[in-house]
């Protein structure tokens, strides 16, 4: 019985992993600017990759296993808003503007 | 009947054709561009997408060693994405590109200029 | 790369990537994994930590100059099939001892000093390739 | 599937080709670059292909079962891997170099070592 | 005797020993020092002159020592009346030569070099005429050509002795290795390496189907060597070698090494049509034209060195006869060629190195200020003018009796022969008499008698050549009968004397007489009359010489700087031409192309997805318009290639490839930034169809041998192997792991070593900057700035 | 060492007898050349004690390289399995007669090379690896020398390829980026092809030992697969060797680096291309070495031609000496084509020969330049005034480079023209001598100008540098040795080559029962 | 301080990774960790660590309940057929001071919903933030201000 729970667990958690990273996939394809694209790639495809990783540690049934997944996941966090940040502030300074329909920018009132 | 191992045959393998999907919108996104932060973080979210797929083969295949390959993976895209921001901030702003000539008047000065190096 | 966040966050990334290329290094041997690959890893946490806080950081942390490190790791590996030579056997046999410490048996092999060997060959070359490369980029 | 796998290696080699036989440094070390991925690839088929079981023996076992992927073909690639990185590493800074010195990426106009005006030596005694 | 092998060898090293010896002396002794230095080559005239009765009886001296035994090569001689009266000759002038460049170059400042390179010449001219093994014979033949490189540029702060030796070294040089291939198909033809053996299979070689190609390769090298027409231009040239050189080389020695070739191979390949018509043919038009050009000169050297190109005619002609009168003419011409033209050659240095000038024209009357000089003159003359009692005229009368005959050949070659000797008679009083008669010429010094170690050595040999003649019974019994025996490859049964052949022959000498007296008389009028001739042939050999040369240096250039383009871009192409045809002819030529396989294949959708992505990733690098969205699709292509690694099994594989890929990117990165430039193609679309069809031929033919070599049978003991002991022995599951550090740690060693290396060489590259080793090539090693 | 508890019969993976002492030899050259550069790699902060270091480590190589030459032209094949894993499992080294030799060969040039290096290569160049990167560069061409397995090859061959690449641009100058540049593209080129040829190899024999593949070889004949490899490997090792048409590489490079550098080069490089060569085309393909042989035999007469034709249109002596080497390899090549012990014995002759000489004369290049103010034929001359000793030294040389007698280069010239006249191929002999007489010009005129003619300028009078003086009069009486007395080269050539042909005992040393199991 | 407690969770880590929980794979990774630390040692001269557990423990929870929020919103966002976006960037007057506190931030409001940290201001004031809502920035700072700043203040001083 156990291992259909676990199976079921883990094949929603892949089900799931796999549409965030879609549809994180589809936000880079269809938001209008760089800085609108980096929210939906930082985000989605962190919680995405991060479920999935999730989900193959639970599926091996190995705290060992499950620690290291977590562990990496621990470490996703720690890079991924650093590489968003940097990215987003190496792009801003180079003078690649917002797009049109931004509304505000602080940062050019410098 | 379906198995434990059926049902996650079958649902990695559908994660697995849903990644590719993503994957291949993440490869239009790199070659359309337009602007190189975008390229860059279209290669930055491939290697995530990447993560996600080695996952998927971990378990589809039952061989949780593809997990540490992913963590690492996740290490070398976070390498590549803050050298390349390091590239864009590098090459100056965009708005006054130089041109190629005073980017070679430029390197000729300063291998002249340079006393010690 | 000047940014508050970025310094602040970089040694504590490059500590865990130190960290994790070790744990790569000894798992090679029954997982994936090994000196190269662990190697890399720990150039590629040393290249963060220098573009973050700049590359005399880097120098001054690791002490010796990386080619250096590297030469260490070359003579380590050759020193390591040179053993076989007090054993009566070819170059290269992997010669495994397994003391106890602790009460748990620790094993030991020439293999393992290869591996490091690789280790440190890769971590010197490649931190001494960034390093140079990242010197010309600041000036 | 080894067939399809030549194909694709054989993709590979003509892209870098293609790129080797420009006259622009930066587009031949493209090419070096994927030159390397091609003969990776084409060692990796010789060896025959197995999906997805990496040879690694699992606890328990003594010995590696049948059906797992060809080790030796994998070991040596990952020498070559690691040997042609070093070289598009240094390859790399060298088009650096020659560009910094030679003030072109057009090999064609490199003739700093073999200059167009070559002399011939004298023709007297 | 106590050892007569060890002490024939000690007697060939004699030269050598004197080469190195020659520098000390010289600079202990000075001039003076030539009485020393004659004392080796006398020692080893002595030394072979105790072999003459030993010869005369028929019998041959032969020694030796083992030298190369795998190439079948010993160093050994062999040493019958020919090589003996050679050997004799060489190191008997070569006595009398080192005595006279003693007075000759009396303080000149590279006189102890030069003492050098005569000392090692005649090593090498006697190595030449004692070998018996066929290499070493032709050992010593090109050391003769090589030290008189050495020798005739001399004075090699004048352009036309450089050019003169370079002449020499290219034709003679040239010519050697005509006869290296000529010998070693006689080799391959008699299956012997030995002279002494080669003799006694002349058959096989005349029947040989390889024999015309021999005969030609061999008379190539011999005809260069002995300058006959069209390869004698070179040794006129020659003369701006100092005159001990031009009396030794083109006396006894250098030149003479061809006709000894040919005599020495007359038993062997003679005696054959083409022989018999190519030898008298090349040394009968040899003989008239330097007959001709000796009129034409002014130069007292350059009408001897014409002479001598004369002379050599005649010794070819005769050889190409053939017999037994020939042979007999040809060996007592021989020998009385060496000393008369020994003694004239020193005679015209004494005039010059007394007057200033070898000017025939600006010379006269010094008969009294030099009488000895004079009478050694008039002996050499009347010897090479064929008058009794000297030992020419022994020699033209038995030419001659050699020549005459019925038959339009004998009188072609008899008219040729009384034409050729008649010149020579008119040159040989031109040169020994005009500069003596008359009244004395303003000269720009004034002239003395020669100092004792100038006139002793012409003496001797005027003296010699009187007393040859004298003796003819001697001279016949101990020299020319065994030289004629060795070229005839068997005993002669005819007599010589003094006493005139009454006859035909004689007639024969009257006329030519006459006829040299005639030319004599009208001398100016014959010299402008050639000299008119000469330019309305147009230039000779001489100057075709410089054309081939500075022609010859420009076709390299031209097909140089075709060949080496110095572009990258044309390199990687032929390169790449050639991959292509490699990979696709073998194939098409063995009809073996791999089996097609059945699509689809049994592949997944998502590794169709990567598939697509590696193919979109290579597609992205190539139509990129900028070099960023290259490097990004760079690593596209790498990463799929990565999954494609984990795809089928190989984790470590794509954990590396992942991190090397990206790093390969960052480093990409790194290095661009500085750079402004644009990858996109910018080649025009004929070069582009161009390469894409090449570049498209090689991936096929990749394609094709590997799916070719896949569908073979696989042997995967290997991997069994590996599979079987990685963990029970070496203790590792990772097999791979295990594979690269305890398998094939010995590669992996290798590689570490290419990374630290890649380590070091990046540094250097980045670091070092150009002019600061300029500056150390230039200065003192030691004294470099530090450099951080 | 507390072996684990097994029950795995180690005698079937395992070579039980321990391994003789004297067996290490087969190693140590290439253990000790790497030891060596990795201490020196550490030691890069301190010139003079790496200077000390190396040349002692250089002599000590070639004393071992001595050894091995006389222990396996005493008892035949050595071979030693790394990690005593039976062959061909493990890495086997297999020195045969052939390998000792250009090991020996290579160590001694080296040496030459190293101890020049004291006098010419100063700070800066020591600081940035000149001796780690020469002693590395010895354990790549040692290791290619000594190896037994086709892919270990291939790595001793990157390992001397990019410690050349280090080489060449020590200085940079902008002539030795460029040349650099066009070197390295092209050596990777033919280095991938050979990787690339080693895949396709492991594809259809299922091994990477070279006696192994050379005993399974006579089982898979004719096939267009194999006919491929062989000619993959031919235009692999043919580039590495700079054998026409894929020569270009080395007129564009071989001038630019430091003197020092250019002599190894000339020395070593083009030498492992044609060891690789003949290993590959004769020991393990000798049935697609026959049927390419008329191929082959064209390359080596235009390579001839094309080399002394480039020597003679060259006014800068580093050049013209570059296209020596090239029309040498022709000369090599052509013992390939001829194949049979005599042809092959002449290419093994000429190897050695040309290792020695083509170091000695960028060496006396470095002089001449020293001497004369430079590398222009239209700016030298009064060489010959300036210094006599020298002047004899370059004349030796020179004829030696020209193959003339009595020097090292006449006898493998004798060998080979002869073995193409036994066969019949005469235009391929002719091509030789036509080379030789084009090199004999070219020399000849070289003479004229640089030493013969006066100075445009009065020369400073030379100092004296023993260490350069040494080297070069090493090198030349190492020249005249073997014109005079090359009995003992000779004989090692023909074991070697008949080794190489009939490959019985290299086989026995790698497998004692006959056979891979 | 705070590298020993790193060094620590360093060595737990390690043992959690390796799999192999005894006390001496405890101090081996100890010392690895010791060794990493030292290498990177120059930074580690602050003071900042965490008072009490419980704050600690609180932000973690606001953290991971925001982080599946930001993904979800993110997710409808991208899917919605017409994307109403107004995004823009807007200044953030800092209140935290120390480098870990401002960095903890940043990193937090980039994983939140629809904000993205872009830059630190020179003067170390003012947090430059990039969102998908710019239309009201005014709420969005408070929401900040109050949530993860106040938290992480409560945590660490
Ligand atoms: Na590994
Ligand atoms: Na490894």
């Amino acid at each position: 019985m156990m291992d259909y729970v676990v199976a079921a667990v883990t094949a929603l958690l892949l089900i799931a992993g796999a549409l965030f990273a879609l549809s994180a996939a589809i936000g880079l394809v269809r938001l209008p600017d760089l800085y609108t694209r980096m929210h939906s790639a930082s985000k989605a495809g962190t919680v995405g990759s991060g479920l999935l990783l999730f989900a193959a540690g639970l599926y091996s049934e190995d705290s060992v296993i499950l620690a290291r997944a977590l562990a990496g996941f621990i470490f996703f966090l720690l890079t991924a808003p650093v590489s968003a940040h940097l990215l987003a502030r190496a792009a801003h300074r180079s003078g690649y503007d917002l797009g049109d329909i931004s509304v505000r920018d602080d940062m050019a009132k410098r | 009947m379906i198995t434990p191992a059926a049902i996650i045959t079958a649902a990695s393998s559908g994660a697995l054709v849903i990644l590719g999907l993503a994957l291949l919108l993440t490869v239009w996104r790199v070659i359309a561009g337009p602007t190189l932060p975008d390229r860059i973080l279209a290669l930055d979210m491939l290697t995530g997408i990447a993560i996600g797929f080695i996952a998927v083969i971990a378990i589809k295949t039952g061989f949780s060693l593809y997990i540490d390959i992913a963590i690492s993976l996740g290490l070398v895209g976070f390498l590549a994405t803050v050298a390349f921001a390091r590239f864009v901030l590098s090459r100056g702003s965009i708005k006054s590109p130089p041109s190629a000539a005073a980017a070679k008047g430029k390197a000729k000065k300063r291998r002249t200029g340079r006393k010690r190096q | 790369m000047n940014t508050l966040i970025f310094r602040t966050v970089a040694p504590f990334l490059t500590a865990l990537m130190l960290l994790f290329s070790v744990f790569v290094l000894l798992r090679g041997h029954n997982e994936p994994g090994g000196g190269f690959i662990g190697g890399l890893i720990a150039a590629s946490g040393l290249a963060v930590y220098g573009i973050a806080r700049g590359v005399s950081a880097v120098r001054r942390a690791l002490f010796f100059h990386p080619l250096s490190i590297a030469g260490a790791g070359l003579l380590l590996s050759t020193m390591a099939g040179l053993l076989s030579i007090f054993f009566a056997v070819p170059f290269m046999t992997g010669l495994w001892i397994y003391p106890r410490l602790f009460g748990v048996e620790v094993p030991l092999s020439s293999v393992l000093l290869f591996d490091i060997g690789v280790y440190l060959v890769v971590l010197g070359a490649i931190a001494s390739i960034a390093l140079a490369l990242e010197e010309r980029e600041v000036e | 599937m080894e067939p399809l796998l030549s194909i694709l290696v054989g993709l590979f080699f003509a892209a870098a080709i293609y790129l080797m036989l420009s006259k622009f440094s930066i587009r031949i070390m493209l090419g070096i670059a994927i030159l390397g991925n091609a003969v990776n690839l084409l060692l990796f088929t010789s060896g025959r292909l197995t999906r997805e079981v990496p040879p690694i023996i699992p606890a328990g076992l003594d010995a590696l079962p049948s059906g797992t992927a060809n080790p030796l073909p994998q070991a040596l690639i990952l020498t070559a891997i690691v040997i042609s990185f070093s070289f598009l590493a240094f390859l790399l800074v060298l088009t650096y170099r020659a560009y910094q010195d030679l003030g072109t990426d057009d090999t064609s106009e490199m003739h700093a070592a073999e200059p167009d005006d070559r002399l011939l030596p004298p023709l007297g005694y | 005797m106590a050892d007569v092998t060890a002490l024939t060898f000690l007697a060939l090293c004699l030269p050598l020993a004197g080469a190195v010896a020659a520098p000390f002396v010289i600079r202990v002794f000075g001039a003076n020092g030539a009485w020393l230095l004659a004392i080796a080559p006398l020692l080893a005239f002595l030394h072979f002159l105790r072999f003459v009765p030993v010869v005369a009886r028929g019998e041959v001296v032969a020694g030796g020592y083992v030298w190369v035994p795998s190439y079948n090569l010993s160093f050994s001689w062999f040493l019958d009346g020919l090589s003996l009266a050679f050997a004799l000759l060489i190191t008997g002038i070569g006595t009398l030569i080192v005595l006279y460049a003693g007075g000759y170059l009396r303080g000149h400042k590279d006189q102890g070099r030069f003492f050098s390179f005569i000392f090692l010449f005649m090593g090498a001219m006697l190595g030449v005429v004692v070998s018996d093994s066929f290499l070493m014979f032709f050992i010593f033949w090109e050391l003769t050509s090589i030290t008189s490189f050495l020798l005739i540029g001399f004075d090699h702060e004048r352009e036309a002795a450089r050019r003169a030796a370079l002449q020499a070294l290219v034709v003679t040089g040239g010519g050697g290795l005509f006869l290296l291939a000529g010998l070693l198909l006689l080799w391959n033809m008699s299956g012997v390496t030995q002279m002494s053996l080669l003799i006694g299979s002349g058959d096989v070689v005349r029947e040989s189907p390889f024999y015309l190609a021999a005969l030609i390769l061999v008379l190539v090298g011999a005809f260069t060597k002995s300058a006959q027409f069209p390869f004698h231009f070179w040794l006129p040239n020659a003369m701006e070698a100092p005159t001990p050189v031009s009396a030794y080389l083109h006396s006894a020695t250098m030149v003479k090494a061809g006709v000894y070739l040919l005599m020495r191979l007359n038993p062997v390949m003679g005696a054959t049509p083409a022989w018999e018509i190519l030898l008298p043919f090349f040394g009968g038009l040899t003989l008239v034209v330097g007959a001709a050009l000796a009129i034409g000169q002014t130069d007292l050297k350059l009408k001897l060195a014409y002479t001598t190109v004369s002379s050599l005619g005649l010794l070819v002609l005769l050889v190409g006869f053939g017999s037994e009168y020939a042979v007999e003419a040809a060996a007592l011409y021989l020998v009385a060629h060496s000393l008369f033209k020994g003694a004239l050659f020193m005679v015209a240095g004494i005039i010059d190195h007394e007057t200033g000038t070898r000017d025939i024209t600006g010379l006269g009357g010094l008969m009294r200020a030099m009488p000895l000089t004079s009478a050694i003159a008039l002996a050499a003359a009347f010897s090479m003018a064929g008058l009794p009692p000297f030992f020419g005229f022994l020699a033209k009368e038995e030419i001659y009796a050699a020549l005459v005959g019925g038959d339009i050949r004998a009188l072609t070659f008899t008219s040729i022969t009384v034409f050729g000797n008649a010149l020579m008679f008119a040159v040989a009083f031109v040169v020994a008499l005009k500069p003596f008669l008359g009244r004395p010429v303003e000269t720009p010094k004034h002239p003395h008698e020669a100092p004792v170690l100038l006139w002793l050595g012409p003496a001797i040999l005027a003296v010699l050549g009187l007393f040859a003649a004298v003796f003819s019974n001697f001279t016949h019994a101990a020299l020319s009968s065994p030289i004629s025996a060795a070229i005839r490859g068997g005993p002669t049964e005819i007599d010589i004397s003094l006493a005139p052949h009454i006859g035909l022959p004689l007639a024969l000498s009257v006329l030519t007489v006459l006829l040299g007296i005639g030319v004599y008389w009208q001398f100016a009028r014959a010299r402008l009359l050639m000299a008119v001739l000469l330019r309305s042939a147009g230039r000779g050999p001489d100057h075709g010489f410089d054309l081939a040369v500075s022609g010859l240096v420009r076709l390299a250039g031209r097909i140089t700087r075709f060949t080496q383009p110095g572009r990258l871009d044309i390199y990687v192409t032929c390169t790449f031409v050639c991959v292509a045809a490699i990979l696709l002819v073998p194939p098409v030529v063995y009809g073996e192309l791999p089996r097609l396989p059945i699509w689809p294949a049994d592949v997944r959708l998502h590794e169709w997805a990567v598939f697509l992505i590696a193919a979109v990733g290579l597609a992205g690098v190539l139509i990129a318009r900028d070099r960023l969205t290259a490097i990004v699709s760079l690593g596209i292509q790498g990463f799929a290639v990565s999954i494609i690694f984990l795809l089928f099994g190989a984790p470590d594989l794509s954990f590396t490839q992942f991190m090397v890929e990206t790093l390969s990117v960052v480093i990409l990165a790194l290095v661009m930034t500085r750079l402004r430039l644009v990858s996109a193609d910018r080649r025009p679309p004929g070069r582009r169809i161009f390469d894409g069809t090449l570049a498209l031929g090689c991936g096929l033919g990749f394609t094709l041998l590997l799916m070719r070599a896949t569908q073979m049978p696989f042997n995967d003991t290997l991997t069994a192997f590996f599979n079987a002991y990685s963990k029970s022995i070496a203790h590792g599951a990772n097999v791979v792991n295990v594979i690269i550090v305890d398998f094939r740690g010995t590669d992996t060693l290798g590689e570490i070593a290419v990374v630290a290396v890649a380590g070091l060489a990046i540094l250097a590259l980045i670091r070092i900057r150009a002019g600061t080793e300029r500056k150390l090539a230039a200065n003192d090693p030691d004294s470099v700035e530090a450099e951080g | 060492m507390a072996a684990p508890a097994s029950t795995v019969d180690l005698s079937a993976a395992m070579i039980a007898a321990p391994v003789p002492i004297g067996h290490w030899l087969a190693i140590l050259p290439v253990a000790h050349c790497l030891t060596l550069g990795a201490v020196l790699l550490m030691v890069r902060a301190y010139p003079r004690l790496q200077a000390w270091l190396a040349i002692s480590g250089l002599m000590l190589l070639t004393l071992m390289d001595a050894a091995l030459l006389a222990k396996v032209a005493t008892e035949g094949p050595l071979t030693m399995v790394m990690g005593r894993w039976l062959p061909p499992f493990g890495i086997a080294f297999t020195i045969d007669l052939f390998g000792a030799l250009m090991a020996f060969t290579a160590a001694l040039a080296a040496l030459a090379g190293g101890i020049y290096a004291l006098a010419d290569i100063g700070e800066s160049g020591r600081r940035y690896g000149f001796f780690p990167l020469l002693m590395l560069l010895m354990a790549g061409v040692t290791g290619a020398f000594l190896t037994g397995d086709i892919f270990n090859l291939y790595v001793w061959f990157e390992v001397l390829l990019i410690s050349s690449f280090g080489l060449i641009i020590l200085g940079s100058e902008r002539e030795q980026i460029d040349g650099a540049l066009k070197y390295a593209v092209l050596n990777l080129i033919a280095t991938t092809l050979f990787l690339a040829g080693v895949g396709i190899l492991y594809a259809i024999f299922g091994t990477l030992n070279m006696a192994d593949i050379a005993a399974k070889a006579t089982d898979l004949r004719g096939t267009a697969p194999l006919m491929t490899l062989a000619s993959l490997f031919l235009l692999a090792f043919g580039m590495k060797a700079a054998a026409f048409p894929v020569n270009f590489w080395l007129p564009a490079s071989y001038h630019t680096p430091r003197i020092v550098v250019s002599a190894l080069f000339a020395g070593l490089l083009t030498k492992v291309g044609i060891y690789a060569l003949i290993r590959v085309m004769v020991m393990l393909q000798p049935v697609e070495r026959e049927e390419l042989g008329f191929l082959i035999a064209l390359a080596a007469a235009a390579t001839i031609l094309v080399g002394a034709l480039g020597a003679l249109a060259e006014n800068d002596i580093r050049r013209l000496f570059g296209y020596v080497v090239i029309s040498g390899i022709g000369n090599m090549l052509a013992g390939v084509a001829l194949g049979g012990v005599d042809g092959i014995s002449g290419a093994v002759f000429y190897a050695v020969h040309s290792m020695v000489l083509m170091t000695a004369l960028y060496l006396a290049a470095g002089q001449i330049a020293r001497r004369g103010g430079g590398f222009s034929l239209s700016a030298l001359g009064g060489l010959y005034r300036q210094s006599g000793g020298f002047t004899a030294v370059s004349f030796v040389l020179f004829l030696a480079a020209c193959g003339l007698p009595p020097f090292s280069g006449f006898w493998p010239k004798v060998i080979l023209v002869k073995a193409s006249l036994d066969i019949g191929a005469w235009w391929l002999a002719a091509s030789m001598l036509t080379g030789g007489f084009l090199t004999t010009i070219a020399f000849g005129r070289l003479f004229l100008l640089a030493y013969w003619r006066p100075a445009p300028m009065a020369l400073a009078p030379s100092r004296r540098c023993w260490r350069t003086g040494l080297s070069l009069a090493a090198l030349t009486a190492l020249v005249i040795g073997f014109g005079i007395m090359p009995e003992q080269l000779l004989r090692l050539s023909q074991s070697a080559a008949a080794g190489l042909v009939d490959r019985q005992a290299y086989v026995h040393s790698v497998f004692p029962e006959g056979r891979a199991p | 301080m705070t590298a020993f407690l790193f060094n620590l969770l360093l060595a737990i880590g390690w043992v959690a990774v390796t799999g192999s929980v005894s006390l001496l794979n405890l101090i081996f990774g100890f010392l690895l960790g010791a060794l990493a630390l030292f290498i990177i040692r120059e930074p580690f001269g602050g003071k900042t660590y965490p008072r009490r557990l419980r704050p600690v423990l609180s932000l973690a929870a606001l953290f991971l309940k925001e982080l599946s929020l930001s993904a979800w919103k993110v997710t409808i966002t991208v899917l919605s057929p017409d994307m109403k976006l107004k995004p823009g960037i807007f200044a953030f007057p800092l209140t935290v001071t120390s480098d870990f506190e401002i960095t903890l931030l940043a990193n937090l409001i980039t994983l939140t919903p629809g904000t993205l940290s872009v830059d630190v201001s020179t003067d170390r004031r003012t947090l430059y933030v990039h969102a998908l809502d710019c239309s009201d920035p005014e709420t969005t700072r408070r929401n900040i201000a109050n949530g993860f700043e106040r938290k992480i203040m409560e945590a660490f001083r």
